[in-house]
């Protein structure tokens, strides 16, 4: 039983990793909004899955969290706002596919390498998820990194809060506070930026960084 | 009797969040402006109360300890004066229409929640407690650099908002890691946040996690510090933000994010399996110090300029801690009141500048030792301050940290020296056209209350002449604490 | 009481000097004429001449200044204690210890400087001319001076004159190479000091070749006997200074008796009129040279101080 | 019984007073005539005080202590001998500076910017003199830097003074900074008291670096070669009495501090550092007085011809350092006693030369000597005051500026006995360089007051210039005074400095006073021997026998009459020798290499109208090829690194990106 339970929260773990590169490869909006749903969704299970071999009921909290939010309000949120902006164009990425996959396999690698680092001390089960989570956080980071358009940074600081939060769920008997905190995060992250592509919106007619970039202080 | 330092804690966090929700229902502006005055000076004398009144029992949730006491008398005189100064500030903004009633209210009752976030994250015990309150410090800040909603500013917050999101996610994998650090040893469980709890067992932790959690946290909160190469938000904010904000940020929040990265050094250092955390702090110290001293050169804003002095000093303080060593941890903690208080000195200074001259552009600024004799000098002594000149106090932390280093780290002195060499250079070089010179732009009288610009030069020329040996003894032990 | 005897014999050389000094200039003239075939003045000519001018009266340029009437008087002052100081026929003098070679120098060099503020006073263009050449020249030639007294004062231990003096006179010199070039370059440095060919030409008015009579040239009257008396002077210094130097023969030692003055005082006659014979023979010799060859030549005189200086150092040590 | 150094604390304490009164009343003339009053009466009464504790009880330090400064060690001052000689001489500058400004301060446009940082800055050179531990020591030199850097931005509206003061305070921070690195160097032990440093062994690496840095700091403050740059150009831009304490003081007190480190707190001499001060010294000496001669603005020549000073002043302590690591402390404190002695004769005559410059800036507005001459009619008292400070300055007898340099070349001549090659070689090329810089120190003056005071007005303002007041002729004739007391009983100088050199180097030079007709021995009678007043008085009597008699016998008829000028007199006074011309000549001999001289003739072609114009074009070759590089380096790293200031948010994220990525990475491969 503790076998196979430890080889499922692998998996899934895996699945997240999967669902992130995945998110890596796309370059369509709309695409990458699935894509998101479909990381939100995995999470949720992981973390359901974390709370049931955990005993720890609270988790399972966090994983309806996930699931709603991230993987049903707002993947539909960001589609609303795609279509009211007016911009199903591709996302301009700034490398290529192919670079972003490799450099993506290196994020991984390293983290993988750091975690090897951690003594056998702490269990096993935690050094995957948190290899794993790294992994995720980092993947986010560089697709907030190689990504010019605001919705898709949006997107990749959600997959990047994603990795948070399973590592959190990963980490055994973590006191709700970080729950709620993540929650916290995650719900102010959403208004803020809602606000903020809003008040964009109405600012400058594009959702594109570099517009923003183009006000910048000290250009006269 | 330890029932004062319970109520004096309870009174540190709940009068700003109580007037924080009373300002927001408030409507007329003048009344706000008075509460937000009252409400800071409750809050100090709450904090000075904490202070004399001996220190409650470490909870699980709050402590209050010898380091961060510091940070929180600190933060209460300077929100105080800050609130102080607002007051005539906002009134200026509401005469040029820049800002609107409405948008005062909002503005006052962030500002106490400023306040209220600022000081949860210093007394919290917790460290999660601790993240969510800079969280939620960092988004109050972001709303308030956003409020002129010119592109410039929303294109701030907007830099800030991003840029401080990823900085508190990595924190917060950061505080992740720790616990997974902490709770093999520990168990299970609230404890294993519990600041009093990590550090007694420190010892013990997987000093691979410990590393590997330090440099989460230090590029989480070091972002927030403003340490090169994190820093990008921090100029824009302070840039484009009230000035009172920009006080604020430079004299405060700054202060916080480095007491964070400062309490996870402590526990790396309890660690000895863990790598020495001094070495980066030294690094990225004294990047952000050369790196800022020559960005001043370029500045044509004179908020922006100031705001690169702030990474600057920042740099220094970490050189500073990161260094260690009673001396510089002695100077580095004296470093960074003295700064806050200069820092937010001259940004009282230069906000009535701002507003009399009509603009912040260095070259439409001239002469104002000969129009506004009290700024132009109020300036002219600030900048001296913060380059290091005597009679004021941070050239004898300066001082502190150069002859300590030099026997210890000659070549790290040397490039120290020379950074603080290229930044006065560029401070006075600006000075020069803004305080001396040709008058340029309006020579009007400047409707400004010089109470708080003062009192903050006051406190720095004295820190520099004479330290009380009260203050002395109690710094030279957090010293000792800081190892 | 022993004081009186000494009282009188700088009080003689103070006369000595005084009176010989125009001598020696009528000497040179005279003998320069002759060389060049001509009968030339008499030897009294310099005598006549103070005098004539002694008795004119001055005219003064309406702006001249008080410093400009002054300065005669001190210029003469000051170049006759040089000129007392240098042991001409005996050594050990009493004033001569309240001074040394670097005084000496540095007396010639306060003449130089009230010469030349005394060519700007009326603010003449020819006036500037001389002043300005003068200090260029000076510059070099000063500087060479003080190189020549340390290579003296290296060899005898002192800067003292009479001690040099008496050094020099006793066998332990021995024959030295920076003596020889100390000697040369101290007669380069006397040829520039006075204002003799090839440096200077004191007969001459042509007024873009000279140096020292731009200076003068609004000077009349007994101001003008002044200068011409203190050059009159210098001239003797130099000659003397050479003399007591490189050639140290029948000084009388310190209290020695009369007939030890009289032959001094015999002694130093030759030595006067051996220079004067050497300097007219030069001077017709050689022609003179543009003014900004000048550095050059008093450049080579610097050089050859320093060079003497230089050994001198080194060979201490071995 | 108090103390003296406690005494001379509460002197500064009274300055400090004085400094608040003056913010207060500044603008109405009782402000001035009060502040600059109390500013007399403290400095000379501190002035007093030094000297008293230099003459009665030289031996016996007097030290105090205050509990401020740095915690837990507070603030230590001591007035040993050599702090008490240069007290006296700060005290002497400013009283003489202040008597001045008595009068001087009347013409000052924004007294507001003045009373209040004069007396601060007084303060500020006592207290470096004063202190005796690091920390104070530093305190004091940077505020003295800070209070002189608010002094010289007095008239920023000035064109250029903003500039200057700019330079300025940037290079005055950088030798703060390099003491900074000196004292961590010292204070290894952590304990920053002077005394400490006394008392510790250094290893000769350590004391060579010391000094090093010591040159650096409190050279670029003295302004030796080439860090002197910031001198010509801040001195001038301070009102003259300030610019007369500058000059004349300030330096000085930096020259204290470094005899204070390499003779005392930096451990046993060495050779070699010697060799390196008089390197710097003679190049110094021979620089300074090169520029100074080819300057045209009265005071930026008196500013640069400081610069020679310091550098004869620094062939002083270069012989000393030398001697005394080879162990001839004999010879070590004549060198040591010239150097200070002329540290004394320079703050004097350089205040009163300035003094000077001050009084025709006031009579006529005009600094540039191409507008001023013939002033010695209109300004009698002024011109003589000046003068006799011209004098003094070229070394000439029977004035104290010889005095002073004739020891010099006596130390110079003790030095065959330097087993050192290097020593050997560089000896005597120093002593051409200083034979050198005399003679062209008084080919400048005579340039310097010829063409400003005598001839004939160059312009309207010199036409109307009048006598300046009594108060400011009352401080150039007192050291005026001084001068000629200094230069014809040089003895007594020589004795009160004894005791400093005994604290310092063991020995001193033999008693004065003992020997007969007050003439002064070097070394040995036999080897040299000097008497001022006798040379003095033997001048001045055949001076006025010739004159008696002349008159007396001969004839004293006098008539005015047009200036004769070989028969061609010109009215118009554009034609007499200008600075310009009169420097010609020695430009053509040193200058082509030294100031990159160029000059352009623009002859018009014959029968044309046009004027014929000479120009000449000379840079300071440090400034091009030291500073501009410099300057040039921090502008393009400052242009290069700018472009962070402009990138996209995506671009910052990559940073923190890559810093979280290489942090990894050094985790990773961590062992």
């Amino acid at each position: 039983m503790d076998r196979l339970a430890f080889d499922i929260a692998h998996l899934l773990a895996g699945g997240l990793v999967l669902a992130s590169f995945m998110m890596l490869y796309q370059d369509r909006l709309y695409a990458l909004l699935n894509i998101f749903a479909l990381h939100a969704l995995v999470l949720a299970a992981s973390v359901a899955w974390q709370a049931w071999i955990q005993e720890a009921p609270h988790l399972f909290v966090t994983a309806g969290i996930a699931f709603v939010f991230k993987g049903i309000v707002i993947p539909i949120a960001l589609h609303r706002m795609i279509q009211r902006l007016g911009m199903h164009r591709e996302i301009e990425t700034v490398i290529g596919v192919g670079p972003t996959m490799l450099a993506g396999m290196g994020l991984v690698a390293l983290s993988v390498a750091v975690m090897l680092q951690v003594t056998e001390g702490a269990d096993p089960l935690a050094r995957e998820d948190l290899a794993f989570a790294l992994a995720v956080v980092l993947l986010g980071l560089l697709m907030m990194v190689t990504r010019r358009n605001a919705v898709s940074q949006v997107v990749g600081f959600m997959s990047l809060e994603n990795g948070l939060v399973l590592a959190a769920a990963g980490a055994k008997g973590m006191p709700l506070v970080v729950e709620i905190s993540v929650a916290f995060s995650i719900l102010i992250a959403f208004i803020v930026i809602g606000i903020f592509l809003f008040r964009i919106r109405e600012r400058f007619d594009t959702v594109d960084v570099q517009a923003l970039d183009r006000h910048r202080g000290e250009r006269q | 009797m330890s029932a004062l330092p319970d109520i004096a804690v309870r009174a540190v966090l709940l009068v700003p969040l109580g007037f924080a929700a009373l300002l927001a229902a408030l409507p007329d502006y003048r009344l706000t402006a008075r509460l937000n005055v009252l409400a800071a000076l409750a809050t100090l004398a709450a904090a000075l109360a904490l202070l004399a009144g001996g220190r409650p029992e470490p909870g699980p949730y709050l402590a209050v300890d010898d380091l961060n006491i510091v940070f929180i008398v600190l933060g209460a005189l300077v929100g105080f004066t800050t609130s102080l100064f607002s007051a005539g500030y906002i009134q200026h903004e509401l005469d040029t229409g820049r800002l609107t009633p409405g948008y005062l209210r909002f503005y006052h009752a962030m500002y106490q929640a400023l306040m209220f976030a600022m000081n949860l994250a210093l007394v919290a015990n917790n460290i999660g407690l601790m993240w969510v309150a800079i969280e939620l410090a960092t988004l109050t800040t972001v709303l308030m650099v956003g409020i002129y909603r010119t592109h410039e500013a929303l294109e701030a917050a907007w830099k800030y908002f991003i840029l401080g999101s990823v900085g508190i996610a990595l924190a917060l994998f950061g505080t992740i890691l720790v616990y997974m650090a902490a709770h093999p040893v520990v168990g299970p469980g609230r404890d294993a946040m519990v600041w009093s709890v990590l550090i007694r067992h420190a010892a013990e932790f997987d000093p691979s996690l410990l590393n590997l959690a330090f440099i989460f946290l230090l590029l989480g909160y070091g972002t927030k510090v403003g340490l090169a190469p994190l820093h990008a938000w921090l100029p824009d904010a302070h840039a484009e933000g009230p000035t009172p904000i920009s006080a604020v940020l430079s004299g405060l929040l700054l202060n916080v994010a480095l007491y964070a990265v400062l309490r996870f050094k402590l526990l790396l250092a309890a660690n000895p399996g863990a790598l020495a955390p001094g070495p980066l702090m030294v690094a990225m110290g004294l990047v952000s110090l050369v790196f800022a001293a020559f960005m001043l050169y370029r500045r044509r804003d004179i908020k922006r300029l100031f705001a690169y002095s702030s990474i600057e000093h920042m740099g220094i303080v970490a050189f500073a801690f990161g260094m260690g060593g009673p001396l510089a941890n002695f100077a580095g903690l004296l470093h960074m009141v003295l700064h806050s208080l200069t820092k937010s000195a001259i940004f009282f200074a230069v906000g009535h500048v701002a507003q009399v001259k009509g603009t912040q552009k260095i070259a439409d600024i001239g002469g104002l030792t000969t129009s506004h004799p009290w700024l132009g000098w109020g300036l002219v002594i600030g900048v001296a301050a913060i380059a290091g000149l005597p009679p004021l106090g941070i050239f004898m932390t300066e001082f502190l940290i150069v002859t300590s280093t030099f026997t210890r780290q000659p070549l790290l002195a040397v490039l120290f020296v020379l950074g603080l060499l290229v930044a006065l250079g560029a401070l006075f070089l600006r000075l020069n056209s803004v305080a001396f010179g040709p008058v340029r732009g309006s020579v009007e009288p400047a409707r400004a209350s010089y109470l708080p610009l003062y009192l903050h030069l006051v406190l720095v020329l004295a820190a520099g002449i004479y330290l009380p040996p009260p203050l002395v003894a109690w710094f030279t032990h957090v010293a000792a604490i800081l190892g | 009481m022993a004081l009186m005897p000494d009282l009188l014999a700088q009080f003689l050389q103070m006369a000595l000097v005084l009176v010989l000094a125009p001598l020696l200039t009528g000497f040179v003239r005279k003998l320069k004429a002759r060389l060049l075939r001509r009968r030339g003045p008499s030897l009294t000519q310099p005598y006549r001449d103070l005098l004539r001018l002694l008795r004119k009266e001055v005219v003064l340029a309406e702006n001249a200044s008080w410093l400009f009437r002054a300065a005669p008087y001190l210029i003469f002052a000051t170049t006759w204690v040089a000129a007392a100081l240098v042991p001409t026929f005996a050594t050990g003098l009493l004033y001569s210890w309240s001074a040394d070679l670097i005084v000496i120098i540095a007396l010639l060099g306060s003449a130089r400087f009230l010469l030349a503020l005394a060519g700007l006073d009326v603010g003449t263009s020819f006036g500037g001319i001389g002043s300005s050449r003068e200090v260029m020249i000076a510059s070099l030639a000063e500087p060479a001076m003080l190189l020549i007294a340390f290579t003296v004062a290296l060899i005898a231990g002192s800067t003292q004159l009479s001690t040099v003096a008496a050094f020099m006179g006793s066998p332990d010199v021995g024959l030295r190479v920076s003596l020889g070039m100390a000697a040369i370059a101290l007669v380069m440095v006397a040829i520039a000091e006075n204002a003799r060919i090839p440096v200077d030409n004191p007969a001459t008015h042509l007024e873009l070749t000279m140096v020292h009579e731009a200076m003068v040239l609004e000077y009349s009257g007994r101001h003008l006997a002044m200068i011409e008396f203190a050059s009159h002077l210098k001239l003797l210094l130099y000659v003397s200074l050479i003399a007591c130097l490189f050639a140290p023969w029948g000084l009388a030692e310190p209290g020695a008796g009369r007939g030890a003055m009289a032959a001094g005082v015999a002694a130093w006659l030759g030595k006067l009129a051996a220079g004067g014979a050497l300097l007219a023979a030069f001077e017709t010799a050689t022609a003179k040279m543009r003014v900004f060859r000048v550095p050059e030549f008093l450049g080579a005189a610097l050089m050859l101080g320093l060079l003497a200086t230089l050994l001198m150092f080194v060979s201490k040590s071995l | 019984m108090i103390g003296r150094a406690a005494l001379l604390l509460f002197g500064v304490a009274a300055l400090l007073a004085v400094g608040l009164l003056g913010g207060a009343l500044r603008g109405r003339p009782a402000g001035r005539r009060l502040v600059y009053g109390m500013t007399v009466v403290l400095c000379g009464s501190m002035a007093a005080a030094a000297l008293g504790q230099l003459l009665d009880a030289p031996a016996a330090a007097s030290v105090a202590w205050l509990p401020l400064g740095l915690p837990w060690q507070g603030a230590h001052f001591r007035l040993d001998a050599l702090s008490a000689f240069f007290c006296f001489v700060v005290g002497v500058g400013g009283a003489a500076a202040s008597l001045f400004a008595i009068g001087y301060g009347r013409h000052e446009t924004a007294p507001g910017r003045v009373l209040p940082f004069y007396p601060l800055f007084l303060a500020a050179m006592n207290l470096v003199v004063l202190a005796d531990d690091a920390f104070s020591f530093l305190f004091s030199w940077e505020l003295m830097s800070l209070s002189s850097w608010a002094l010289v931005m007095a008239h920023h509206q000035e064109r250029d003074n903003a500039h200057a003061g700019y330079v300025y305070l940037v290079m005055a921070s950088f030798g703060t900074l390099a003491l900074l690195l000196g004292f961590g160097l010292l204070a290894a032990a952590g304990d920053y008291t002077f005394d400490a440093m006394r008392g510790a062994e250094h290893a000769p690496s350590t004391t060579l670096l010391v000094l090093a840095l010591a040159l650096l700091g409190a050279g670029s403050k003295a302004g030796i070669v080439p860090l002197h740059a910031w001198l010509p150009l801040a001195h001038p831009a301070a009102p003259s009495h300030v610019s007369a304490l500058m000059s004349g003081v300030m330096t000085k007190v930096a020259v204290y501090g470094f005899i204070r480190i390499a003779f005392e707190l930096g451990g046993e001499p060495q050779w070699a550092s010697g060799f390196l001060v008089l390197l710097v010294g003679g190049i110094t000496a021979v620089l300074g007085v090169l520029y100074a001669l080819i300057q045209h603005d009265l005071k930026r020549l008196l500013a640069y011809h400081t610069v020679e000073n310091i550098g004869i002043i620094f062939i002083g302590l270069g012989l000393a350092l030398a001697f005394q690591s080879n162990g001839l402390p004999a010879a070590a404190a004549l060198a040591l006693t010239a150097a200070l002695f002329h540290v004394l004769n320079h703050s004097v005559f350089k205040s009163l030369l300035f003094f000077g410059a001050g009084a025709v800036l006031a009579a006529t507005g005009e600094r540039d000597m191409e507008r001023l001459g013939g002033l010695i009619h209109r300004m009698p008292k002024t011109a003589f005051a000046f003068l006799a400070g011209c004098i003094a300055i070229s070394a000439l007898p029977p004035l104290n500026g010889f005095v002073s340099e004739w020891l010099t070349f006596q130390a110079i001549l003790q030095s065959p006995e330097l087993p050192q090659w290097a020593l050997k070689i560089m000896v005597p090329a120093v002593g051409a360089m200083l034979a050198l810089s005399a003679a062209l120190a008084a080919a400048c003056f005579v340039k310097a007051y010829g063409i400003s005071f005598l001839g004939r007005p160059r312009s309207d303002a010199a036409r109307q210039a009048r006598e300046t007041d009594r108060f400011s002729l009352a401080a150039m004739f007192g050291l005026s005074g001084i001068c000629l007391a200094a230069g014809i009983l040089p003895g007594f100088v020589i004795d009160a400095l004894a005791p400093a050199m005994q604290a310092l180097l063991g020995a001193r030079m033999p008693l004065q006073a003992g020997v007969d007709w007050l003439s002064i021995v070097p070394v040995a009678a036999g080897r040299s021997s000097y008497n001022g007043w006798l040379v003095f008085a033997f001048i001045a009597l055949s001076a006025s026998l010739a004159v008696l008699i002349i008159h007396r016998f001969a004839s004293h008829a006098r008539r005015r009459a047009p200036a004769w000028d070989c028969g061609s007199p010109d009215p118009d006074p554009a034609t007499q020798y200008t600075a310009g011309s009169f420097a010609q000549p020695i430009r053509r001999v040193y200058g082509t290499w030294i100031f990159a001289a160029r000059e352009v003739v623009e002859m018009p072609a014959p029968g044309s109208v046009a004027p014929a114009r000479h120009r000449e074009i000379l840079r300071d070759l440090v400034w091009d090829r030291l500073y501009a590089p410099v300057a040039g380096a921090v502008e393009y790293a400052s242009e290069r690194l700018n472009v962070l200031q402009f990138l996209t948010i995506r671009r910052y994220l990559t940073l923190v990106f890559l810093a979280l990525v290489t942090l990894l990475l050094v985790l990773a491969i961590w062992p």
